[in-house]
């Protein structure tokens, strides 16, 4: 089936894939967003690319083709239920074996950004390192997390400063994350740690790392939920930026406002 | 992917098999049913029933489907809706979950149900399967389910069993909820050994739909087909419906099958987006979800909701465990399963969209003009009933009830139990008890954010969910109950429960406008239960024709009970409200600097059924007053406050009094304040530890921007409702400091609020 | 250090998500045979010392109160392991 | 129908929190003779006929590439079974 086939019924209305304005420079960028049968912030994530200002395409986890995206977007949910491990199944639906190859190939190889979820699935993809267990508490968990960007330099990252820091809401299980560690020595002497916790390690994860990226910095994982800090009211309580209003933080936007900008830039 | 025929060759008992052995003797008792109640299908019938035809009436008459001891009180709800409160109603009570009009051509449909036996039995996949449940209720009503709610009781929180179900059922609230992508939005935490071992596990849904996607439970159109469709049908809870939901327990009681369910989260996803696809694609003519009686209920009552009859055959059906008996087929209670009419044009559509979500499906039969509900196994006739008789038939019953000869010493018990010394360690041990301390580390276990259009959940008074991007249109939830003050007086704890959810709705600025039920009660072969059941639906009845709300649906749980000892009548009511865009939402706490505070309504020396009291460990006189003139007025003033931008905090006050609402308030923000209580003590006479721990009814407090303070006050005082000024936002001092008697730390409070269910659970 | 192995297993009847998640993702990658997957749980219980009959005692009251849950899951298994055994 | 069993337990040096939290919980309900608790996966492939080398080669290769996570867990047996075997 092709993408515009699976376009679902959405809540709010039919869902704009368009960009809001049509002279922008933006024009013909496309971030895809794939749709697992498990997938969960798959519209929140096509929110958040519009909110930015670009247009998203819907990707379809069956199909074998890409569309010819700009970048793509692997979101948050259970892709096929999960009860395995989160991701395991996914890492061989037919449309990641495209994105696993548009992804390898340097600084200009398509963007990819996995978030919780997609995060996961990119780990047992081997597009990025290391793993990811249950939380060492053993329960869900879904609070407003503070986070610290360690390299503003990845496709995803741009917008923001180095060290900036930002509130974001993280929900998860399976969210600890683990490699051994020569290789957490590697990520860490690469730069490639591009998000960790601050005020408190929600999960376990090794050396608070909540996001990290491949060598060429196209590929980003990442723990907890930007797609649910972009717009106001419906975003955590709070912001690093300052004091905003209730559920007024949308520190996450700078995600992708990033991958447009190096896509026009 | 095709439908499989299975063909197995049983010792079946068909039609005719009955009709020539009159006289074999069948296990109706072990499967629930009365004699009186088996003569009743055997007049019906003409003849005996056949296996399967017993299988099937006594799932459907059980309790738990049939209502036939509380359908005489629950005619009341449709008795007493007068036209005004039937204005927004598109679905009433009788379909899946009613359907009410939000304008813009969006409607909202929601429900609440109990899954309280299951639950105890294994918490985890009890509590899972019973927000499965609620699901499909929704879905089958053409709606995309928008978010979810979780209203709890537990047995003492120190009882050695408590955290055993505790664990359990959050875990499977989140485990399943989490896993469908719907926001958890609100709900209740109580503990009180009543609910030892009757723990109550109740879960609301609610969907959006357009006006035109409404879709309804009947089979209509002869020569139309049958489909069943999602996961496949094993042993699972065969005997639930009817064993588990509607006796008390008895674990010497063999289970052949069983009678646990276990949920598949993941395939209920996959159900919700094939069955919003075909809505979409207008490919069902009607549906229904298949839940408690599993195939018996989705037939009989597709086929007697429709214009005709049905025929069946259930060899079709795809099975996970093929030694099931056709009885059993019948009755399982397998979850993620749908059945549908579709039309013979819309075949090849309806097969491709279930082929393209990987859904398993076989067609069953079709709809016929007979009247009749014919099965088949295999060819041969197994079943041949009237579906009426089925479905709506069952038995009524007009139980005795009485009311209970201990309630005139109860009432007469007022609460005497004389004042703290300290208020500050009063308040502070009232802010960590087991009902009023956080529920975050619940909460913490939800999603609340997926979806991207939750505008308030925990902890604020309602779940507040955005339906239309465009206009920010939207709904309101609340669920509330207070099990204390229905025991003390029935008739009045419905109507305080009604009551607490409108003004908790309100409270964060929507407008109420419909109401949703779960009813826990004990046995109601005791009399008095019977009673304390026939107040309470009286006055929630009364009381939504009062407050101008109508029921729209809800559910009964009975047998709640262990030994001969009920658990308290727990009438947990949801208000829905509307929100013409939810961007005006109030928080419940306030945040800028020199805001004034005001409490709005009076407040009486009411401690009997309070926290106070029950911490006091007493139980006795008289709920609140309830005045539901007062509670109306409250309610417009705080939608007017929100619509007009009056108020930037506001928080209704409830169970722990003022002293639960100002503690709240200041952690919601963490932002502390001033409070004076002078005034409010002479105005009202009453001192200041009946201030602060009364429960009475009708009040809030909100922070007014001192801009608005003149308007704020104009429109209290030409509605004619009191108001007074007591106290003042402080961000410098990071404490409730109630002036002349006690200085609260904000970091003091939070650590007793916060640390007491992490203390029992963590 | 010896170690007793618990294996845990979802009862026949009951539903298994799990395996059956599973059972549809084998012919997704090419591995047409087999007929169905059930996923259970395995324990590996670590002794310190020697295993003695109280000790192998232990492990089959945790099995059954612990580590299994009886209304969905059998035990199926416990069982002293050699050391890199099976 | 003769199954294959696939065993997987998570690597030595990978923490185990559910291990770990069973292990703190032995001692609370009196069972006091284990040193540690490691919990793994354990799958039963049910083959539809006989069990070929074939069968066996692909029940191997869905150890390593789906029911196991190589960075994190180790699969520490594939078999075939008796029936009721273990
Ligand atoms: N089991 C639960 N699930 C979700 N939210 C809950 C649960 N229990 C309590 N909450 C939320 O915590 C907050 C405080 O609960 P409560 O004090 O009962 O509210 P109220 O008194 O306003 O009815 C509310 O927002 C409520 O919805
Ligand atoms: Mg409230």
């Amino acid at each position: 089936m092709s993408a515009a086939d699976i376009e679902t019924p959405l809540i709010g209305g039919p869902q704009p894939v368009a960009s809001n304005n049509d002279d922008s420079p933006l024009n013909g960028v496309t971030v895809g967003v794939v749709t697992f049968p498990g997938s969960l912030d798959d519209r929140d994530a096509v929110r958040a690319v519009r909110l930015a200002g670009g247009s998203a395409v819907q990707l379809w986890h069956g199909d074998h083709d890409l569309h010819e995206v700009d970048a793509v977007i692997i979101p948050g949910g259970f892709s096929y239920g999960d009860y395995l491990r989160a991701g395991a199944i996914s890492r061989f639906a037919p449309l990641m074996e495209q994105i696993a190859r548009a992804a390898s190939g340097g600084p200009d190889a398509l963007p990819v950004l996995g978030i919780c979820n997609g995060f996961q699935v990119l780990t047992e993809a081997h597009l990025l390192p290391g793993s990811m267990i249950k939380n060492n508490h053993l329960h869900f968990i879904c609070r407003d997390q503070r986070l610290r960007v360690e390299n503003a330099e990845t496709s995803w990252t741009s917008a923001y400063a180095r060290d900036e820091e930002i509130v974001i809401p993280l929900k998860n299980q399976d969210g600890q994350f683990v490699a051994d560690n020569r290789t957490l020595d590697e990520l860490e002497g690469e730069g490639r740690v591009v998000f960790r916790y601050v005020d408190g390690n929600p999960n376990g994860s090794r050396r608070d790392i909540a996001g990290i990226s491949n060598i060429a910095g196209n590929v980003v994982g990442l723990m907890p939920h930007p797609e649910h800090a972009v717009e106001a009211g419906f975003g955590p309580d709070s912001s690093a930026r300052g004091e905003v209003g209730v559920r007024g933080g949308t520190d996450g936007l700078g995600i992708f406002t990033s991958v447009l900008k190096k896509l026009v830039g | 992917m095709t439908a499989e025929t299975t063909s197995r060759k049983f010792n079946i008992d068909t039609v005719a098999n009955a009709e020539a052995t009159p006289g074999q003797a069948l296990p109706w008792a072990e499967l629930g049913l009365k004699e009186n109640e088996y003569q009743r299908v055997e007049e019906i019938l003409g003849r005996r029933p056949t296996g399967a035809e017993l299988a099937m009436y006594s799932v459907m008459w059980s309790e738990h489907c049939s209502y036939k001891s509380s359908k005489v009180h629950l005619r009341q709800f449709g008795d007493k809706v007068t036209d005004a409160m039937k204005e927004h109603l598109l679905v009433g009570i009788g379909e899946n979950a009613g359907v009410v009009d939000i304008g813009d051509g969006w409607a909202v449909t929601f429900k609440v149900e109990s899954h309280n036996h299951p639950s105890f039995v294994e918490p985890y996949q009890g509590a899972a399967t019973g927000v499965g449940g609620i699901v499909r209720d929704i879905i089958s009503m053409g709606a995309r389910p928008v978010a979810v709610m979780d209203p709890l009781r537990f047995g003492a929180i120190d009882h050695p069993d408590t955290a055993r179900l505790v664990h359990g059922i959050v875990a499977g609230i989140g485990g399943y909820g989490n896993s469908l992508g719907l926001p958890n939005i609100g709900g209740e935490v109580v503990f009180d050994s009543v609910y030892q071992g009757n723990p109550l596990v109740n879960a609301l849904a609610v969907g959006v739909l357009r006006h035109e996607d409404i879709r309804l439970a009947n089979a209509s159109g002869a020569g139309n087909r049958v489909v069943l469709f999602g996961a496949r049908t094993g042993g699972d809870g065969i005997g639930g419906a009817s064993v588990l939901a509607s006796e008390s327990f008895d674990s010497s009681k063999p289970s052949k099958r069983p009678a646990v369910q276990v949920g598949d989260p993941f395939a209920e996803k996959v159900l919700i987006e094939c069955c919003l696809e075909l809505f979409k694609a207008s490919v069902v003519e009607g549906i229904q979800d298949l839940g408690a009686a599993g195939i018996s209920c989705a037939t009989s009552e597709l086929a007697s909701n429709g214009d005709g009859g049905m025929h069946v055959e259930l060899t079709n059906v795809l099975l996970r465990d093929p030694s099931l008996t056709p009885g059993e087929i019948l009755m399982s209670e397998s979850q993620e399963r749908m059945m549908a009419v579709v039309t013979p044009e819309n075949v090849g559509a309806f097969e491709a969209i279930m082929d393209r979500w990987a859904v398993e499906y076989s067609w069953l039969g079709e709809v016929t003009g007979t009247g009749r509900l014919i099965i088949e196994w295999d060819g041969e006739k197994i079943v041949d009933v009237d579906p009426r008789t089925v479905a709506h038939e069952g038995p009524v019953y007009e139980r005795p009830y009485s009311r209970p000869a201990w309630l005139d010493g109860v009432q007469a018990d007022a609460f005497a139990g004389g004042q703290p010394t300290d208020l500050r360690e009063a308040v502070l041990e009232l802010m960590a008890s087991p009902n009023m301390c956080s529920k975050d580390w619940v909460t913490d276990q939800y999603d609340r954010y997926v979806q991207g259009n939750t505008a308030l959940a925990m902890p604020d008074d309602a779940g507040v969910v955005r339906v239309d991007e465009e206009t920010g249109l939207g709904v309101a939830i609340s669920t509330d109950a207070n099990g204390r003050y229905s025991y003390l007086n029935p008739y009045e704890g419905a109507r305080l429960a009604l009551a607490e959810a409108y003004r908790n709705v309100a409270t964060s600025g929507a407008e109420p406008l419909a109401v949703t039920d779960c009813l826990n009660f004990g046995s109601p072969e005791d009399p008095e239960v019977m009673w304390q059941f026939a107040e309470t639906v009286r006055g929630l009845a009364d009381a939504c024709q009062e407050l101008g709300v109508p029921v729209t649906g809800g559910n009964v749980s009975l047998y709640n009970q262990t030994g001969g000892v009920a658990i308290h009548p727990t009438p947990v009511v949801g208000v829905l409200g509307v929100f013409d865009d939810v961007a005006r939402r109030t928080p419940s706490g306030w945040r800028e600097d020199g805001q004034a505070i005001y409490l709005l309504g009076t407040t009486a020396a009411e401690l009997d059924g309070s926290e106070w009291a029950n911490l006091r460990g007493h139980l006795g006189g008289q709920p609140p007053a309830l005045d539901l003139a007062a509670e109306k007025t409250l309610a417009a003033i705080l939608v007017n406050c929100s619509r007009d931008g009056m108020i930037d905090g506001a928080h209704d006050l409830s169970e722990g009094g003022l002293a639960a609402g100002l503690s709240e308030m200041a952690l919601r923000f963490g932002v502390g304040a001033r409070i004076g209580l002078d005034e409010l003590c002479e105005r009202d006479g009453i001192d200041a530890f009946t201030a602060l721990f009364s429960e009475s009814q009708a009040r809030a407090v909100v922070a007014v921007p001192r801009s608005e303070e003149v308007r704020f006050n104009d429109m209290c005082t030409a509605r004619n409702f009191p108001t007074i000024r007591i106290g003042v936002v402080d961000t410098e001092n990071q404490a409730l400091d109630v002036q002349g008697y006690f200085n609260l730390p904000i970091a003091q409070l939070r650590e007793a609020h916060e640390g007491t269910l992490p203390k029992h659970f963590g | 250090m010896p170690r007793i192995v618990v294996d845990v297993m979802p009862k026949p009847e009951i539903l298994d998500p799990q395996g059956k998640a599973i059972a549809g993702a084998l012919p997704r990658i090419g591995l047409t045979g087999f007929a169905g997957v059930r996923q259970g749980k395995r324990f590996e219980l670590t002794v310190d010392g020697e295993v003695t009959a109280e000790v192998l005692e232990q492990a089959r009251h945790a099995a059954t109160t612990l580590l299994s849950n009886p209304v969905i899951e059998d035990v199926t298994r416990v069982e002293v392991i050699e050391e890199d055994g099976q």
